[in-house]
C-alpha cells in the first residue's frame, strides 16, 4: 500500500497539498507539525511587486465556511526568489508557486523572476476574487483564459497548472481554454464570491465589498466543478474546496482529481489534516486499493 | 485526535461576573504571560477556534477569563468538568521583559492578560501596579489584588483618569482600543515606552494565513505571531487613530 | 410600525415569501402552521404536464446545506388549475405560481393555461439545475434570458418575475437581459449546482449525477448575487438562499432585495421562521425603522 | 422558541444493546402507533431533524428506541436527563385499524413502531403476534413480550423462515426492505393483506417538499404524509423489487 501518486512527471508522497494562502511559506505550521507529512505545498500566492493586502476587516465566518478578504498581501516576487526560497527549498514535498497579477505584463514578469527558483509547479493564478491582481477577470472568460494560459507557456520552463475560479457559468468551457492555451494541468476551486452585511452598522463588512468564500459550505460545489472539469479536459486536476478528512480527499479523486488541496480546514482542525495521509494509508488496505490511481475519475 | 498537548480537560468552570466565566484547563502545554490559546469545544460549528488569552498558569493548569459575546463563547460557557476541549498553541508572543517598576492598564476582558504579566512579574520581584477598568463589576478581585504590588480598580469611568505614568519605567496595556490609544499617548507625553495588546479577528492563529494583520508603522505585521503585543508607538502612531 | 411592504403594486404584509418546492400548495405546514402569517407562497414549481420527478436518492445533507434532486415532480398545470387553485386561492397571502419547462413552447403553454387562475405573480423558473424542464439552460446565457422573457411577456398579464440561476459568471448581466425582455421583477438565487459522492458504493449519489445546493451554506453568494443584481437593475427583486432568521432577512433587504423568499429553513425549523415576521417588528421598533422601505439597498 | 407542543424533555436516555438506545421524551402531543417525529438536539449541524418512531406512548411521555448510524443520532444518544429535545410531529400515518388476528413481522430496528402498534392492538382486545428478528442481541425483550399475545424472537436467521400466515387475517411489517418485500409475497401467497412501513431519507417530514417519495403501483406517493405504511401490494409489486 502506498499513497504515492504520480502527477504530470512528478512522484507526490501523497495527494495532500496544503493550499494557497493558506499555509503562508510553510515556515509557520512546520513550528508545530511535521510538514514533510504532507505531499506538497503551495505557498501563498505571490505578485510582481510587495502588497499589503486589503484594509479592514479580513475575515467572517459563515455557516460551514470563512470568507476571506486578504488581498493577495505578499513580499513580491523578488523577496521570495531572494530570502524565502532559499530557505525553503530542500523541503522533501512539492513545491508549487502560486502568482496573480493584475495585467499580462505584471504576470509574465512575475513568472520570469522566479524562474531561477528550482520550483516544481507553477500555479497560474487567474480566480483570486479579492483584487484586481488576482486575475479574476482573466478566469471568468475562456477567451482570456486561453490569452493568458498561452502568454505564461511562451515564458515559462516550469510545468504549469492553471487555478480556476468558481465564479463561472461553465467550468468546463474555461479549462478547455487552458488546455487549448498549453496548460499542463488544472487546480480548482478557488474562493466563491461572497458577501457579508452587519446589520448593527448597516454596512457591507469588507472594505472591498466582496470576499471569497471557502470551507466544508462549497465542497458540493467543488466537488462538482471538479467532476465537470475531468469530463471536460484531460488535463490531470487538483482539486480543492472544504476538504477536511481522507473520506472528503478520496470524494475529490473519484470525481477526477489526482491530487487535492486543502486550506481552511488547516484553520479549524490542523492535527486531523496531517493525519489524512496515514488515513488514506488505512482505508487502502481496508479497500484492497493497491494505487490512488485506481480510482482517479471512476465515478 | 490531537497532536500531543492539544487535548485538554475542563478541571473548574464558574461564573464570576454577568457572562463572565473563568475556566480552567489541564495542558501539557507551557505558556508564558500574554500568550493565547485558540480554544475549541465543538465539531463542525462554529468554523473557526476562538482566541482566548492566559489568565493563569499554574504546572499543567492554565486558566482562561472569558465573555460570552457570542456563539463560540457561548457553547465555552456551557462546558462542564470532565469535558474535552482543544487548545491550539500558545500562541503569540507575550508582553516583553522591561526592567524596572511596570505600570499595567486594563480594561475589561482586557484585565485577563494582564493578570498572568503582572503576577509574573511580581514572581520575578518586579513592582507592579496593576490599574483594573471594569464597566460595572469587577470579578476576580482577589485575584487580581494578588497578583501586583499594587492594584485599583475603576468600575465605570475612565480607568486612565488621574494616571500619573512618570512613576514607572514601562506600561502595558490591554483593553479597548480607544483606551490604549489614550494609554499610550499619555506613555508618550510622559516619555516612557508602551507595549499594547490587540485583538483582531483570526483564522489559523499562527502567522500563515494573513486574516489578522495589523497595520504598523513599520509595516504590516500578524497580529497571532508578531503580537497580540506591540510597542504602543507602532500601532497608535500619529494620524493611525483607528484600527479596525 | 408596520413589516408591511411594497411590492410592485402589491402590498406585502411582511416581506416573508415561502421558497418554491419547498412549500408545496401551503396545505401541508397548513394543517401545524397558521400560514397566513406569511406574506406569501410560492407554489411548487408547475410544467405543462405533470412530473414524476427523479428516480433514487432526493436529499443528501451538506454541511450547513442540502441538495435535492426532486426533479420538478408536480401534478401540471391543469391540474393545478382545476383541483388546486380553486382550494386554494382565497388565502390572505400574495399567490406566486413557478412554472418551468424544457422547450419554449412548453413554458408558453403552461403560462397560457393558468392565465385564468387570479394569481399574484408569475415567476417563471428558468433555473432548476436538476431537469432539463427547469429551463436551467434558460437561465445560463443573457441572450437566451432574454428571448424566453420577451415570449412570455408576449404571452401573460400577470406580473412577470424571473427567477434566475446562481450558475452564471456575471449575474447582473443576465438580470439586464431578463429587464430588457420585459420582466416586472427579478427572484434569486435557485439552487446551487453541486454534487456527492458516496465513497462506500463508489457511486454518485444522485442518479441524476448533479442535484441543487440550498440552506445556511450558500448565503453569503446569494446575498452577493442580490446586491450585484440590485446594482445592475432597477427591478424589484425578491432574494433568497440560506435565510433562517429575521437579521439574515434584513441582511437581503440590505443589500437591494424587496422581500425574500425562505426555503430550506423550513426543514430544520418551522416554528423560528413563522417567528421572523413578529421579529422583524420588534427590530423595527428598537432601531426606528417606520417602514421597511427605508433600508432597501442602503448598504 | 417552538409552536405548543414541539419541545420535549428527556425523562430518561439509556443503552439497551449495542449502540441502541431507549429515549423516553416528555411531550404534549399524542401520537398513534406507526408514526414517527423529527427529531432535533442541536442548533445548526446537522440541518435537518432525524425521523424517528414512535416506541410506545403513555401519557405525556413518548418513547423512541434507535441505532446510533451517524451524526444525528450519535448527538441524540449522548442527550442527558433533563435536556431539551424538540420533536416535530406526530407525522405520518401508521398501521390500519384492521378486524381479526394479526401478525407483525419486524427486522432490527424496525421493531420499534412494531411494539407500540402490538401494542395498541392487544390493548383494544385483537390477537396480535409478534415476530421479530435481531442481528445479534434483542434489546427490550421483556417490553416486546408484554406488548402482543405471542412473541417470537429470531436472533441472526431470517424471521420469516417457518411463518405460517394463514392464520392471520393481516400481517405488518417494518424492517429492511428485503425481509419487507418476502413478508409481502408470503402474505400474498397466503392471501391476507400486508402492510409495509417503509424508510427514506426525509427534509420536511410534513409532504411539502417532495423529497421522500415513494413509487407505488398508483403513482408516487410521500412516505412522510402518505406513509410510511403502505400496503405492501403497493410498493413490492411485481417488477418492482428494488425500492431506493
Ligand atoms: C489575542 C486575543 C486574545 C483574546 N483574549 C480574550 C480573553 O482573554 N477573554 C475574552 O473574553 N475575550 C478575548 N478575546 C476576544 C475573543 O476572542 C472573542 O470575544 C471571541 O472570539 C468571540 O467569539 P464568539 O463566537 O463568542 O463571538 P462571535 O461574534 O460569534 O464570533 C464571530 C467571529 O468573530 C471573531 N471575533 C469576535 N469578536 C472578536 C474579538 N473581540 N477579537 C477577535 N476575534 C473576534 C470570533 O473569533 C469568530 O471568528 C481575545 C481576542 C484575541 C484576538
Ligand atoms: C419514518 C422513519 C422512521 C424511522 N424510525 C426509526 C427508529 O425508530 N429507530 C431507528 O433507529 N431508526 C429509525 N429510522 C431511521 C433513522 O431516521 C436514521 O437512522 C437516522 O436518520 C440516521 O441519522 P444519522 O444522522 O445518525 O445518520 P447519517 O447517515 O449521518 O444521516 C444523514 C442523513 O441521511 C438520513 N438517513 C440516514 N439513514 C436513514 C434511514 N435509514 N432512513 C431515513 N433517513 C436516513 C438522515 O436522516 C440524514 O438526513 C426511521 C426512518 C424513517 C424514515
Ligand atoms: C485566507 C485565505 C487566503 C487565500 N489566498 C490565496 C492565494 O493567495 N492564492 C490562491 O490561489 N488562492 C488563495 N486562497 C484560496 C485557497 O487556496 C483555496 O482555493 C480555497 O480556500 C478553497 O479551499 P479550502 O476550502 O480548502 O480553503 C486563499 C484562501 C484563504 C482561506
Ligand atoms: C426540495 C426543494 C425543492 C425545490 N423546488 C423548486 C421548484 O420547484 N422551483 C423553483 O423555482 N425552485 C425550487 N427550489 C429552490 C428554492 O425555491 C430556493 O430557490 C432555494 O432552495 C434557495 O433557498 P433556501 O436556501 O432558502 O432553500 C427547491 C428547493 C428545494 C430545497
Ligand atoms: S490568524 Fe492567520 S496569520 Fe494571524
Ligand atoms: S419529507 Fe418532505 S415530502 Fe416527505
Amino acid at each position: 500500500m502506498k499513497t504515492s501518486i504520480k502527477f504530470l512527471d512528478l512522484e507526490l508522497k501523497n495527494p495532500i497539498i496544503a493550499a494557497s494562502g493558506t499555509f503562508g511559506f510553510g515556515e509557520e505550521y512546520a513550528e508545530y507539525y511535521d510538514i514533510e507529512k504532507l505531499g506538497g505545498i503551495s505557498y501563498k500566492g505571490l505578485t510582481l511587486e510587495p502588497r499589503d493586502g486589503n484594509e479592514g476587516i479580513r475575515v467572517w465566518e459563515t455557516p460551514a465556511g470563512m470568507m476571506n478578504s486578504v488581498g493577495l498581501e505578499n513580499p513580491g516576487v523578488d523577496a521570495f526568489a531572494s530570502e524565502i526560497w532559499p530557505r525553503i527549498q530542500d523541503r522533501n514535498l512539492i513545491s508549487v508557486v502560486n502568482v496573480g497579477g493584475s495585467t499580462l505584463e505584471t504576470y509574465l514578469e512575475a513568472i520570469r523572476r522566479l524562474e531561477g527558483c528550482d520550483y516544481d509547479i507553477l500555479e497560474l493564478n487567474i480566480s483570486c476574487p479579492n483584487v484586481k491582481a488576482g486575475g479574476m477577470a482573466f478566469g471568468t472568460e475562456a477567451k482570456s483564459a486561453e490569452l493568458i494560459t498561452k502568454a505564461v507557456r511562451a515564458n515559462t520552463r516550469k510545468r504549469l497548472m492553471v487555478k480556476l475560479s468558481p465564479n463561472v457559468g461553465n467550468i468546463g468551457e474555461i479549462a478547455k481554454a487552458c488546455e487549448s492555451g498549453g496548460a499542463d494541468a488544472i487546480s480548482l476551486i478557488n474562493t466563491v464570491q461572497a458577501m457579508a452585511i452587519d446589520t448593527k452598522s448597516r454596512h457591507i463588512v469588507f472594505n472591498n465589498t466582496y470576499a471569497g468564500l471557502s470551507g466544508p459550505a462549497i465542497r458540493p460545489i467543488a466537488l462538482r466543478m471538479v467532476h465537470q472539469t475531468a469530463k471536460a479536459t484531460k488535463l490531470p486536476i487538483v482539486g480543492m474546496g472544504g476538504i477536511t478528512n481522507a473520506d472528503e480527499v478520496i470524494q475529490f479523486l473519484m470525481a477526477g482529481a489526482s491530487a487535492v488541496q486543502i486550506g481552511t480546514a488547516f484553520f479549524t482542525n490542523p492535527d486531523q489534516i496531517f493525519q489524512i495521509p496515514a488515513e488514506l494509508e488505512r482505508w487502502m488496505e481496508r479497500e484492497g486499493v493497491k494505487a490512488l490511481e485506481e480510482i482517479i475519475g471512476i465515478v | 485526535m490531537g497532536v500531543e498537548g492539544s487535548e485538554g480537560r475542563v478541571l473548574s468552570i464558574r461564573e464570576v461576573g454577568e457572562e463572565i466565566v473563568h475556566l480552567i484547563v489541564s495542558t501539557e502545554t507551557t505558556p508564558k504571560p500574554g500568550q493565547f490559546y485558540m480554544l475549541r469545544a465543538w465539531q463542525e460549528a462554529p468554523l473557526l477556534g476562538r482566541p482566548i488569552s492566559v489568565f493563569d498558569y499554574n504546572e499543567g493548569k492554565v486558566e482562561f477569563v472569558f465573555k460570552v459575546v457570542g456563539k463560540g463563547t457561548e457553547i465555552l460557557a456551557q462546558l462542564k468538568v470532565n469535558d474535552e476541549i482543544q487548545l491550539q498553541g500558545p500562541y503569540g508572543n507575550g508582553f516583553p521583559a522591561i526592567e524596572g517598576k511596570i505600570l499595567l492598564v486594563g480594561g475589561g476582558l482586557g484585565n485577563a492578560p494582564l493578570h498572568a504579566t503582572a503576577k509574573n512579574l511580581k514572581a520575578q520581584g518586579q513592582a507592579v501596579d496593576l490599574r483594573l477598568g471594569f464597566a460595572e463589576q469587577i470579578f476576580l478581585e482577589e485575584e487580581f489584588v494578588q497578583a501586583a504590588t499594587d492594584t485599583q480598580f475603576v468600575v465605570g469611568g475612565l480607568v486612565t483618569d488621574g494616571l500619573d505614568m512618570t512613576k514607572y519605567d514601562a506600561v502595558f496595556t490591554c483593553g479597548p482600543h480607544p483606551m490604549m490609544e489614550a494609554v499610550v499617548k499619555m506613555a508618550r507625553d510622559a516619555g516612557i515606552p508602551s507595549y499594547v495588546s490587540i485583538e483582531k479577528r483570526m483564522a489559523c492563529g499562527v502567522g500563515a494565513c494573513l486574516v489578522c494583520t495589523c497595520k504598523t508603522k513599520s509595516g504590516n505585521k500578524k497580529t497571532c505571531k508578531d503580537g497580540p503585543v506591540f510597542e504602543g508607538e507602532e500601532v497608535f502612531y500619529e494620524d493611525k487613530h483607528q484600527i479596525s
